[in-house]
């Protein structure tokens, strides 16, 4: 049976989603959201996806992470939301 | 094997790339690159217009591949009406902005040739696909190119106002891909002849008018309609003109033709107006749109905002057509993108060659336009009137089917709306002639009173020449076009 | 009770698309943070990706790369089921819309940096304001 | 607007609920999703194109005329960045370390010229010393990471992967050059130029296959035309065509990822990053 | 009936718009493009008489130039009725140029090259109207003439320009399209036809209440009729110079609104079925409230044009009442004043004019004792007085008389004192001025010495003095006019 494992990674993405808007530390949204990627792309391999899978952890956990921190480091971290 | 369909999106694509390429040889080689491209693609789309009036049909297999395994591009004659609009208007524009592009952005003129050509490649792409997907890839190509050079007008509202429409934009986008996900899985397929063709026998299905929905949803964002406009008139007032010109006129027209696509070829006029019962409502909210639109413009103090707002309110008058649920209605509206793309883009190329010379829009700056620009404002009271809807510019002749298809569906609050907004648009416009008119240039100073004569380039007025005179051959040949386009493509 | 089971066990996964989805529109429209609203729109597009990929998958079946294709020849021996393997075009499908998110993504975050560069800011509300101080300015 | 937002969101959300009310199961072998097309897909790709990953296969094949677009949206971002942010301007700003004595000079004015020879060097406003041990493992790692993404790239025919994620990993090693060293340090070996001739000619490639069926007689994009030109099994030509595709996609990606990263970190000026 | 095909009809209409283009080249010598305008006057009055005599013998002359939909197309047709009205418009545009050179040398306006251009167009399109073979065309060229009189209208540039043009615009455009435009599109949605013909189109697929509808938005959108409350424009134009007001409101303007709503009584409803509705009745109310309201209003002017506009708005009345009689005699009395009025009141608005440019003055206060200063122009005002009012020897007698008798043939006795009331409120307000022009004593004429003649140039004098003459020469020779009239009409 695959669904309990399904069941299980999705309910951490959606946690991870969750976080990733609601913490006030920018830094710390880039990070969940790599986060989010990876467990994303962890629940695609599941499912048989390998080359999503593997698309989203270079594109999603990888380069998008990187260009969300450049971003961070040229704006400003904190927020008031 | 005739390979112009493909000739068609390609030469743009090919030229884009060609272009960045010479940019690093010699800056000005990839304005000529760019030129040659859309001369290219133009004349490809003209004779498969030509083609598709004598012979029908035209498909042309990408890849070589059977639909609905390989993507087709499938040319009938409404795609190639709007593709000869799209790469004409392109190309003559091109031709008018040289000057706008040197003086408003000129150091990075060939990346934006460059981008300019990617996002011609995209309209005409999005127009020539018979590919549910190729045609969201195609809708991203747009609207990425189209953000970029959005926000490379005013310094300081211009990447607001993009980042407003990305964030839109992408509401849009995903929309429809939902959309196509939900009718592939109900499908299995993601051709449209294919689709629609299995779609015929699922229509009570939720997934299907889900799949519907969204699908409209994201083209009306994509589009602009009324409650979801709020993008556009930033976005198309403080573009760079160069830009401006073309977008205006081809991006919601463009998505107009994809959604009368989406509801003649791949869900079926049938389903739309007997399966469902969204039309009365669809037509209530295009009447709104055309009130709202016409109103808010009234009360704008620049020239580009006001003509943004008339967009919104044509928008209306697009989609309330094709709702009305009967083929004079839906003539009009797809008579209404040829005509509404030329006037709105005779009346940027107008805006862009006051911005040549003024540099400013706002109805203060606009005094004493007609003794110092007679041709431009020629040509843009030409624009205006066919707006207005004054024949025999083409706008009236639009607006006739329009009404004609309102009368024989019963929806007379749409002819009344036609009516009033046609009113409005009177007032607006002749407002602006008054100021343009009546008001001495106060730049001139006094001790100068004999007007002087400062007119745009000659490449830029013999644009709008030649739009004008489309303008009027569109109105006189306004049955003609629907005698041989419109309506053997309805039937 | 046991029918509700299998209901969720057939559906759950489109469910939860959903409810990711939601919350990266939620984050779109209502954060107001700039950089926020990105992420938002990253989620929303990745939820969307789920769904696809969901369409794609067949209990009993394999990821879509032929067994024992290797090199491609000795495939024609072999007889392919297609309940053997997974749908490959919604993978195919979404490996596009990724890239695409990920151009749209980089794209915006780019303007992110020239609002900055301009307002020192990526709140909204502090935006509008400032850009109407500047109109009033004038 | 928060409230406006959750209002449209519950609306979206109730409409998507009651659309997946039809929806095959999940899973569902019998779903039309995963008989109408797909079957055909994995009972005749490897006989039409002997290429056993069927996603490369319909990728770079039979939707081949999408992912070409993408590749063009790819570009478009990387050209998008530049436009955006390029700035060429020199900073006024400029900070100077004297490496045998390790003090930092600071030069407000632009015009200023360090004549002292190779004793200065250039460097970031922010900079720390850096961690020797970061910068020798990512000197090795990065060769690696590289050969790496060139099998990506080569094997996505056999393997999951392909062009694009190729590129991805490939531009990930540059830009982990950037970060462990300096940004210089990059846009020295990888100068702007090369990379925008290389997101050009990425595409170009692609792009130019498919003319080049096209001028063979066949559809655009039509590998099986190609294969007069290139010495092989006529039977194999459709998997070579794709992995001319697939090359064309990496380096476009490679670069551009690397323009995209670039522009945002410095703010356009390209000369410090993080 | 014969049906003639020609290409006469489309021919005096370009012959004054291809003139344009040479106007506007030669705007530096003022004395080759008054040759111009000659010629092209002189071609274009020729085309239109040497159609007389086919259509006299009964036959009609079309033309069909572009078709947009079954039944509505851009077509030219000539029957007598046109030609009646292409006869006055044709002949009194040569005299007019005339005068408006006289006129704009005199007081050395600026834009005259403007001017003759829009004048030109303005009489293209009056001819247009006049050969309309349907209602389309029609309002077609209705919408052209509106805009093409905008720029005379506005001509001064000023303040006081500016308000009486945007009063112009909203009242002829906002009539227009808001009022004729749907009724027009109604009318082709229920027929599938909008072709004239003298048994209407209207087959019995109306009902009494729509009818009235229809009925009353074509009689008050055609504005320019100046039917009231949609008169006031009318004294507004006034600040045009005079050969504009000339123009306005004998030749072209004013007439083709009174034309428009002829031919959509006759051709459009037929008078068959007003009878049977009993409508004439209700716009014969409404002529006669404006024909006395109009005419109490003009006894209160004293400044001359004013008092002229709203003697013309009485008189168009005439023509609208006169047709909605129904019966022969009333219509065909309502139609000849069409001529009848277009001679004297052109010649009424020449003297005005003549004696402004001669001494300044414009109010009648003013001008005690003129008419010994200036006899030719007031013995010509006399005779237009004369022509207004309906008494001999003037043609307006004839005209008169026809009405008179209508009112009696379709036994509404009571409007004819309507008639009677009116004309001795004419007399009230013209013959004093004439009377104390020769015999009051101005403030110049209390030394008693002789006055010298002081008559203005001679390209004022001589065309008020050929109006004048035609003026009366119409009382003694209007046989061809009541043949063309009984032959489009027919009666």
């Amino acid at each position: 049976m695959l669904w309990p494992i399904d069941l299980i990674v999705l309910t951490f993405v959606i946690f991870c989603a969750i976080a990733a808007i609601t913490v006030r530390d920018l830094l710390g949204t880039a990070i969940l959201f790599s986060a989010y990627s990876f467990l994303m792309c962890l629940l695609w391999a599941v499912m048989g996806a390998v080359d999503v899978a593997f698309t989203e952890a270079s594109v999603g956990a990888g380069v998008s992470t990187v260009f969300l921190v450049a971003a961070v480091f040229r704006t400003s971290r904190r927020t008031k939301d | 094997m005739n390979n112009m369909p493909a000739i068609l999106v390609l030469a743009p694509l090919l030229g884009a790339f060609f272009a960045c390429l010479a940019a690093w040889i010699q800056k000005q080689l990839s304005y000529y690159i760019a030129l040659a491209a859309m001369a290219v693609s133009c004349f490809a789309a003209v004779s498969v217009l030509t083609d598709v009036i004598t012979s029908g049909t035209m498909q042309y297999r990408m890849a070589g591949w059977a639909p609905p395994m390989g993507i087709e591009l499938r040319i009938d004659l409404l795609n190639a009406m709007v593709l000869v609009l799209i790469s004409a208007i392109a190309f003559v524009n091109l031709v008018a902005s040289v000057k706008n592009v040197e003086q408003e952005i000129s150091d990075r003129a060939p990346s934006f040739y460059v981008m300019y050509l990617l996002f011609v490649v995209g309209l005409l792409g999005v127009t020539a696909t018979g590919d549910l997907f190729n045609l969201y890839v195609l809708i991203e190509i747009t609207s990425l190119t189209s953000y970029t050079l959005i926000a490379l007008g005013d310094k300081d509202r211009a990447p607001l106002a993009a980042l407003n429409y990305i964030f839109i934009g992408v509401i849009g986008a995903s929309f429809y891909l939902l959309g196509v996900g939900y009718l592939y899985i109900t499908t299995g397929s993601l051709n449209m002849a294919d689709v629609a063709v299995i779609l015929k026998g699922i229509q009570g299905s939720s997934a299907v008018l889900t799949a519907f929905i969204l699908c409209i949803l994201g083209v009306w964002i994509k589009m602009a309609l009324f409650p979801l406009h709020v993008w556009l008139p930033n976005a198309y007032a403080f573009a760079p003109v160069g830009f401006a010109r073309v977008v205006a006129p081809l991006m919601t027209k463009v998505m107009v033709y994809v959604m009368v696509r989406l509801m003649v070829t791949v869900f079926g006029l049938e389903y739309i107006f007997e399966t469902l019962n969204l039309a009365d409502a669809v037509v209530w909210l295009a009447v709104t749109a055309i009130l709202a639109g016409a109103f808010t413009a009234l009360f704008q103090k620049d020239l580009k905002k006001m003509l943004a707002y008339i967009i919104v309110c044509e928008i209306g008058y697009m989609v309330g057509g094709a709702w009305l649920g009967n083929s004079l209605g839906m003539t009009g509206a797809i008579l209404h993108i040829l005509n509404d793309g030329l006037m709105t883009f005779a009346l940027f190329l107008a805006v862009g060659n006051i911005i040549y010379m003024r540099r400013q829009t706002a109805f203060s700056d606009l005094s004493g336009l007609f003794a110092a620009m007679p041709w431009t404002m020629a040509g843009f009271v030409l624009a205006g009137l066919s707006i207005i809807g004054v024949p025999p510019t083409c706008g009236f002749f639009s607006k006739w089917y329009l009404v004609l298809g309102a009368f024989e569906a019963g929806a007379y609050h749409f002819a009344a709306a036609l009516i009033i907004s046609s009113l409005v648009c009177a007032v607006l416009f002749f407002k602006v002639f008054e100021i343009c008119f009546f008001e001495a240039d106060s730049g001139a100073g006094d001790h100068n009173p004999a007007k002087v004569i400062t007119e745009a380039p000659v490449s830029m007025l013999a644009s709008l020449g030649l739009v004008s005179v489309a303008i009027i051959a569109a109105g006189i040949y306004a049955g003609t076009i629907v005698d041989t386009i419109i309506l053997p493509f309805l039937q | 009770m046991s029918d509700i089971l299998p209901l969720i066990v057939a559906k759950y996964n489109f469910w939860l698309y959903i409810i990711l989805m939601m919350i990266g529109l939620y984050a779109m429209i209502a954060k107001n943070n700039l950089m926020k609203k990105l992420v938002g729109m990253n989620i929303f597009q990745t939820a969307i990706i789920l769904f696809y990929v969901s369409i794609g998958y067949k209990h009993g079946a394999t990821i879509p790369i032929i067994q024992g294709g290797h090199g491609g020849h000795s495939a024609h021996d072999a007889v392919i089921h297609a309940a053997d393997y997974i749908n490959p075009l919604p993978h195919v499908l979404m490996l596009t819309a990724i890239v695409v998110s990920v151009a749209t993504f980089g794209v915006a975050m780019a303007l992110c940096v020239r609002i900055y560069q301009r307002y020192q800011t990526l709140e909204e509300d502090e935006l509008r304001m400032r850009v109407s101080e500047r109109i009033t300015h004038e | 607007m928060k409230f406006f937002g959750f209002v449209i969101v519950c609306l979206t959300g109730g409409l998507l609920l009651y659309g997946t009310m039809d929806l095959p199961d999940w899973g569902d072998p019998g779903s039309p999703a995963s008989t109408h097309l797909s079957d055909y897909y994995i009972e005749h790709i490897v006989e039409e194109t002997q290429v056993p990953n069927l996603v490369t296969a319909v990728l770079a094949d039979y939707r081949g005329y999408d992912t070409m677009f993408e590749t063009a949206v790819v570009f478009c971002a990387g050209l998008a960045c530049f436009l955006l942010l390029r700035d060429f301007r020199p900073k006024k700003d400029r900070y100077f370390r004297h490496v045998p004595t390790g003090v930092m000079l600071h030069f407000k004015n632009p015009q200023t010229r360090l004549i002292a020879g190779n004793e200065f060097e250039h460097m970031d406003k922010d900079w720390v010393p850096s961690d020797m041990i970061i910068k020798t493992v990512c000197r090795i790692l990065i060769p690696f990471i590289q050969i790496y993404a060139l099998y990506v790239v080569a094997h996505g025919d056999f393997s999951p992967g392909g062009g694009f994620q190729g590129g991805v990993i490939f531009g990930s090693s540059l830009i982990l050059m950037a970060i462990s060293y300096n940004l210089k340090t990059l846009v020295k070996r990888v100068t702007e130029k090369f990379l925008s001739v290389f997101a050009a000619l990425g595409v170009l490639i692609y792009v130019g296959l498919g003319v080049a069926a096209m001028l063979m007689g066949g559809h655009f994009l039509d590998y099986g035309m190609l294969a007069p030109l290139l010495p092989s099994d006529p039977g194999h030509i459709r998997a070579l065509g794709m992995l001319g595709v697939e090359i064309g996609v990496g380096i476009a990606v490679m670069a551009v990822m690397v323009i995209i990263y670039i522009n945002i970190v410095s703010e356009g000026r390209h000369d410090e990053g993080l | 009936m014969e049906i003639l095909i020609s290409i006469k009809p489309l021919l005096t209409v370009l012959v004054p718009l291809l003139v344009i283009p040479i106007l506007v080249s030669s705007s530096q010598k003022p004395n080759v493009r008054e040759a111009w305008i000659f010629g092209a006057g002189f071609v274009m009055f020729f085309l239109v008489a040497s159609m007389v005599p086919a259509v006299l013998s009964g036959s009609k002359i079309v033309f069909t130039l572009f078709e947009l939909a079954p039944g509505a197309d851009i077509a030219f047709q000539v029957d007598g009725l046109g030609m009646l009205f292409a006869l006055v418009a044709g002949s009194l545009y040569i005299v007019t140029s005339l005068y408006s050179i006289g006129y704009m040398r005199g007081l050395k306006e600026h834009g005259q090259t403007r001017f003759v251009s829009f004048f030109a167009l303005a009489i293209s399109a009056t001819m247009g109207a006049a050969f309309s073979a349907n209602l389309l065309t029609l309002y077609l060229f209705y919408e052209i003439l509106s805009l093409a009189t905008y720029p005379l209208v506005a001509h001064h540039e000023d303040a006081k320009s500016r308000i009486s043009a945007r009063r112009y615009l909203v009242f002829i455009l906002g009539t227009s399209i808001g009022l004729v435009l749907p009724a027009m599109i109604y009318c082709y949605h229920v027929t599938g036809t909008l072709a004239f013909s003298t048994a209407g189109i209207f087959a019995g697929q109306l009902s009494k209440p729509a009818a009235t509808v229809l009925l009353l938005m074509f009689v008050f959108g055609f504005a320019k009729a100046g039917i009231m409350p949609f008169h006031s424009w009318l004294p507004a134009a006034m600040v045009a110079p005079t050969p504009v007001s000339a123009l306005l409101h004998a030749v072209a303007v004013v007439k083709v609104g009174v034309f428009s709503i002829v031919r959509v009584i006759t051709g459009i409803f037929g008078v068959d079925l007003l009878a049977h509705f009993n409508l004439g009745v209700v716009v014969m109310v409404i002529a006669s409230f404006t024909i006395i309201v109009s005419s109490c209003i003009a006894l209160s002017q004293d400044e001359l044009k004013r008092r002229l506009a709203f003697s013309t708005i009485s008189q168009l009345s005439y023509i609208v009442f006169g047709v909605a009689l129904l019966s022969p005699s009333g219509q065909l009395g309502g139609v000849i004043h069409i001529l009848m009025h277009a001679f004297g009141k052109i010649t009424l608005f020449f003297c005005a004019g003549a004696i402004f440019v001669a001494t300044g003055k414009k109010y009648i206060s003013q001008m005690k004792g003129l008419g010994r200063q200036m006899p030719v122009t007031f013995a010509a005002f006399f005779i237009g007085s004369l022509g207004v009012i309906g008494l001999p020897p003037t043609g307006g007698f004839y005209s008169k008389w026809n009405l008179i008798l209508g009112t009696l043939e379709a036994g509404q006795t009571i409007f004819m004192v309507v008639l009677l009331v009116s004309s001795f409120l004419n007399a009230f307000y013209f013959l004093p001025i004439v009377y104390q022009a020769f015999f009051g004593k101005g403030k110049d004429d209390l030394s008693g010495a002789r006055v010298k003649i002081q008559e203005a140039n001679l390209c004022l004098v001589l065309p008020l003095a050929i109006t004048a003459l035609a003026s009366i020469g119409l009382f003694f020779f209007p046989q061809m006019f009541v043949d063309l009239i009984t032959l489009g009409l027919n009666l």
